[in-house]
């Protein structure tokens, strides 16, 4: 068996969930990883966007941040945030956007802005950014998170960036589309049920039991009929990861499990 | 009439107490230098507005300039979070800190507003958000052409805008090339516009290539020669972002005495960029761009 | 995957009857080619967009195509009026046209609203003209910041928009420079893109200056390589403007006799552009363009 | 005396009205004459701005289109309309737009239209253009029009472009700035009473009379209390026009009075 981190599988996972030709709107760590990962692998035809203004980048270097000048230089396009917002994001040309986040809920709403009560917070997080209108209007949207009570309570204590709401048809009821797709954590990976649009754990990294993500998730989560286990990244995406995408292990070695 | 002044000159001018002041640039092309001349001049009650307060709002917090803030991501880009912000809002030091909270579009579509004279744009997000709850200036008009209600946000125009970019000429014609973020947007919503640059150039050197002037003469009142101006943030084509200040900063700033400290070397020791400039030593030739020209191409007719 | 084709089939495969289509380029780049080769596939029915319907428009209506027009100024720039678009509206020949109409401010914002995906845009344009009495589609909205009413126009969303540019790769990642017009907005606003461009050109080349992309592959349909493509108009650093056909084209168009001669000889005779620039001659290299070239910028980091 | 067409006269009387320092809404014709006429002389620091983007021009050569490639090259800045109309017309930066039309009534009131009926149209003019928003959102509006009964109307057929509408407060009352300030024929130019805002002669260009004027306007116009004789251009001005901006005499020459 291939020794890979928690991370990398992650990666791997996410990275699964893109097409070719997918537009896809790219973060810095997992989802850059998982964008650049697939690039490379199955969909050369993807196109990176950063909320910074960039549009198909070939990054030379990981990008630090998603102003990075690694990701202007070479790129197919830079352009006004106005227009990331207004023609790209809104106009619906986003195929999936990543998104992360300090909780995230049964229905899929992330929090990102407080810990507590906004007015006298425990915790002041850094807000929004884009998060909000990424899950608002992206077509899909694909969720990494730690496992555990304080980062999957039952209901977030401020809905930032919104999935499903209180679940069943409110999200449409809005008149939102989209909405998330996929949760993937260090030990599983969840899909939202049709109906209910609440989380279910549909697969489970090599090594974790059901068992344990109850004990680390804050409240009974349901549990698909067809669970199955997420594949490990293959010996190829390993090497690519750690030898082209993260040679310095910026984002991933430290964080090896 | 040339607008060319130090930066000295253009912030004791065109920036004052209980202003509304936006230092924009996303990631790329932050004023630093502008926000360390607002620090020495010691401005009060401001209320500052940014997409990412990042370092530069940071340091006018934990140096008392700051009231209120108007902001939609508040944090160290790549490190963290925000430390004297995080003091402001969690413990009121050094003294509390209002603020008004947005996302990236919010703002972005605020600045566009206040840029148009129109009172308000509409946009399709924000439907089960908990930010319309908490902030009241979020609001909704109803579509004149179906029952649709969309949700707005209102214009922002600020006293004073200061942007930094790669070159200007003395009448402030500003060229920007790589991240453009809202900085047109937010210097033609603004009263008062101030402009450091990298590089002071000649009107035919603007002329030469008129598709990339962001930000025209007309609404400049202010140049500032400012090399280096924008570190530690980067300037495309000039100089890399110095990360290492970005991770030292998260140290310097988490105790109110580390950041005196820095204060006290960076900004107050020092008279102005060009000390600071010089203090930088060889970290400047370090994070030196490589050169990767452009295709020019053909304006003739 | 190319989407490099011939403007034939760009034409066959992504202009249908009935259609609502674009052809924009505000003076500049005027996809003459593509118009053209909507008339000989005899296209009918088509409701056209455009703020300045110009000579491109007048031949279509002429020949046959149009059924409506949308538009804000319909004249021969710095020539005098359309004669086929007034014998249209005035005497119903060849068949009546329907109208549409607004100014440029109201199309722009038609095309933007298409673009973002909003329902409408407002402007504090309106008050006081009989444009908004004869056209309903103008509606107010009141602002929810205070108690003034705006005009507003509703998105434009097109079937497809044609722009020509000066270059592209196949992808369709689209450079301009000069006169922009509302070409990004426009392709933005449509299901469809159709760009013909002076110079096919290998990614590197886009690349390599990034901020000059008007419009990215992503929407992009068809990529037509089709030099001299928007003659008689012009290209920015390419040819100029053939303003010896824009005041031909007055006495061309007075008559639908003189008008069916030219459609013959220049349009229905030929059987693309290749033909249409070898007919051309000697005029080709009296419209050249001379030789500007840009300061080039410095994308490295 | 000099020698010099009325068209030269009214380019000159309309470059006065220009100040260093305006940013100015160009049109072709007589306005970009007069634009460039008072940039030579006595406005150097004065800004034009052409509707389709060009800001900042030094065309080299006498623009044939407000979309000519001349007014590109060397400019200060090319932007898109969106910008030129949001950022620059609707935004207050504008001092001066230069209108023209078909008619233009007793209030200012511009139609570039129709004449006749709109449904039923006797003739079918090109219509706004960007017009009706310069006549709404500039700070002031300086009008040329030939003078006679037909263009000069007590009430056009169509408004395309608000003058001060029916007079007095009409224009405040929408909410409109700004609003006509001088209109520049063949003959005279005329100014708007402050109260009622009806155009009201303000000056005589050389050998014209009252007496001319009235029978060549739609009604009864008023004359000022202290009407003038239109100051004839200076051999300097002149001598500008036809040297430097209008050598083959293509806008102004064949009209040569």
């Amino acid at each position: 068996m291939t020794d890979y981190t928690t991370s990398e599988l992650m990666v791997s996972r996410a990275a699964k969930e893109l097409k070719n030709g997918d537009v896809v709107f790219v973060g810095i760590g997992v989802p850059s990883l998982a964008v650049n990962l697939a690039h490379r692998m199955h969909a050369p035809g993807l196109c990176m966007i950063y909320e910074s203004g960039a549009v198909g980048c070939v990054p030379k270097r990981l990008p630090i941040s998603i102003g990075d000048p690694c990701l202007v230089t070479g790129s197919l396009a830079v352009v006004p945030m106005l227009d990331v917002f207004n023609l790209y994001l809104q106009r619906g040309l986003i195929d999936v956007g990543f998104l992360g986040g300090a909780q995230v809920d049964r229905f899929g709403n992330i929090n990102s802005t407080v810990i507590g009560d906004y007015g006298k917070p425990k915790v002041r997080l850094p807000g929004s950014g884009g998060a909000c209108e990424i899950a608002a209007l992206a077509k899909k949207v694909v969720i990494t998170i730690a496992n555990s009570k304080r980062t999957l309570p039952e209901r977030v204590d401020f809905v930032t960036s919104p999935g499903y709401l209180r679940g069943g048809r409110e999200r449409e009821s809005l008149g939102l589309k989209g909405g998330p797709e996929l949760v993937i954590t260090d030990m599983g990976v969840y899909r939202f049920d049709r109906d209910s649009r609440e989380m279910v754990l549909a697969s489970l990294h090599p090594g974790f039991t059901v068992q344990t993500i109850k004990e680390n998730t804050g409240w009974d989560v349901k549990v698909a009929e067809n669970l199955t286990t997420t594949p490990p990244p293959t010996a190829d995406e390993t090497r690519i990861i750690r030898e082209e995408l993260d040679p310095q292990g910026v984002f991933l070695r430290s964080k090896a499990g | 009439m040339t607008k060319l002044m130090t930066m000295k000159d253009a912030v004791a001018r065109f920036v004052r107490d209980a202003d509304l002041v936006v230092m924009e640039g996303f990631t790329h092309l932050i004023p630093f230098a502008a926000g360390h001349e607002i620090i020495r001049q010691r401005r009060r009650d401001l209320t500052l507005a940014r997409l990412t307060p990042d370092l530069i709002y940071d340091q006018l917090i934990a140096a008392g300039c700051v009231r209120k803030m108007i902001f939609s991501w508040a944090g160290n880009p790549g490190v963290g979070p925000l430390h004297a912000f995080r003091r402001a809002v969690e413990q009121g030091r050094p003294h509390p800190l209002e603020i008004e909270e947005y996302t990236h579009f919010g703002m972005v579509l605020r600045f566009m507003a206040g840029a148009s004279d129109l009172p308000f744009l509409p946009t399709r997000n924000y439907p089960g958000t908990d930010l319309t709850r908490v902030n009241p200036a979020f609001k909704k008009v109803r579509s004149p052409y179906s029952d649709e209600e969309l949700w707005c946000v209102p214009a922002l125009r600020p006293d004073v805008t200061i942007v930094h970019a790669q070159r200007a000429d003395t009448d402030g014609n500003t060229q920007i090339w790589g991240l453009y973020g809202v900085q047109k947007e937010a210097a033609f919503a603004s009263r008062r516009v101030i402009v450091s640059v990298e590089e002071v150039v000649e009107p035919s050197v603007i002329r030469s290539d008129p598709n990339r002037t962001l930000i025209p003469g007309v609404i400049v009142s202010a140049v500032v020669h400012e090399p280096f101006g924008a570190h530690p943030s980067f300037v495309q084509g000039a100089y890399d972002r110095d990360n290492d200040f970005y991770v030292k900063w998260d140290a310097i700033s988490r105790d109110e005495a580390t950041f005196k400290t820095y204060l006290d070397d960076w900004v107050y020791g020092l008279d102005d960029r060009a000390a600071y400039t010089g203090k930088m030593g060889a970290r400047r030739g370090e994070l030196q761009a490589d050169r990767q020209m452009c295709a020019p191409v053909n304006y003739g007719f």
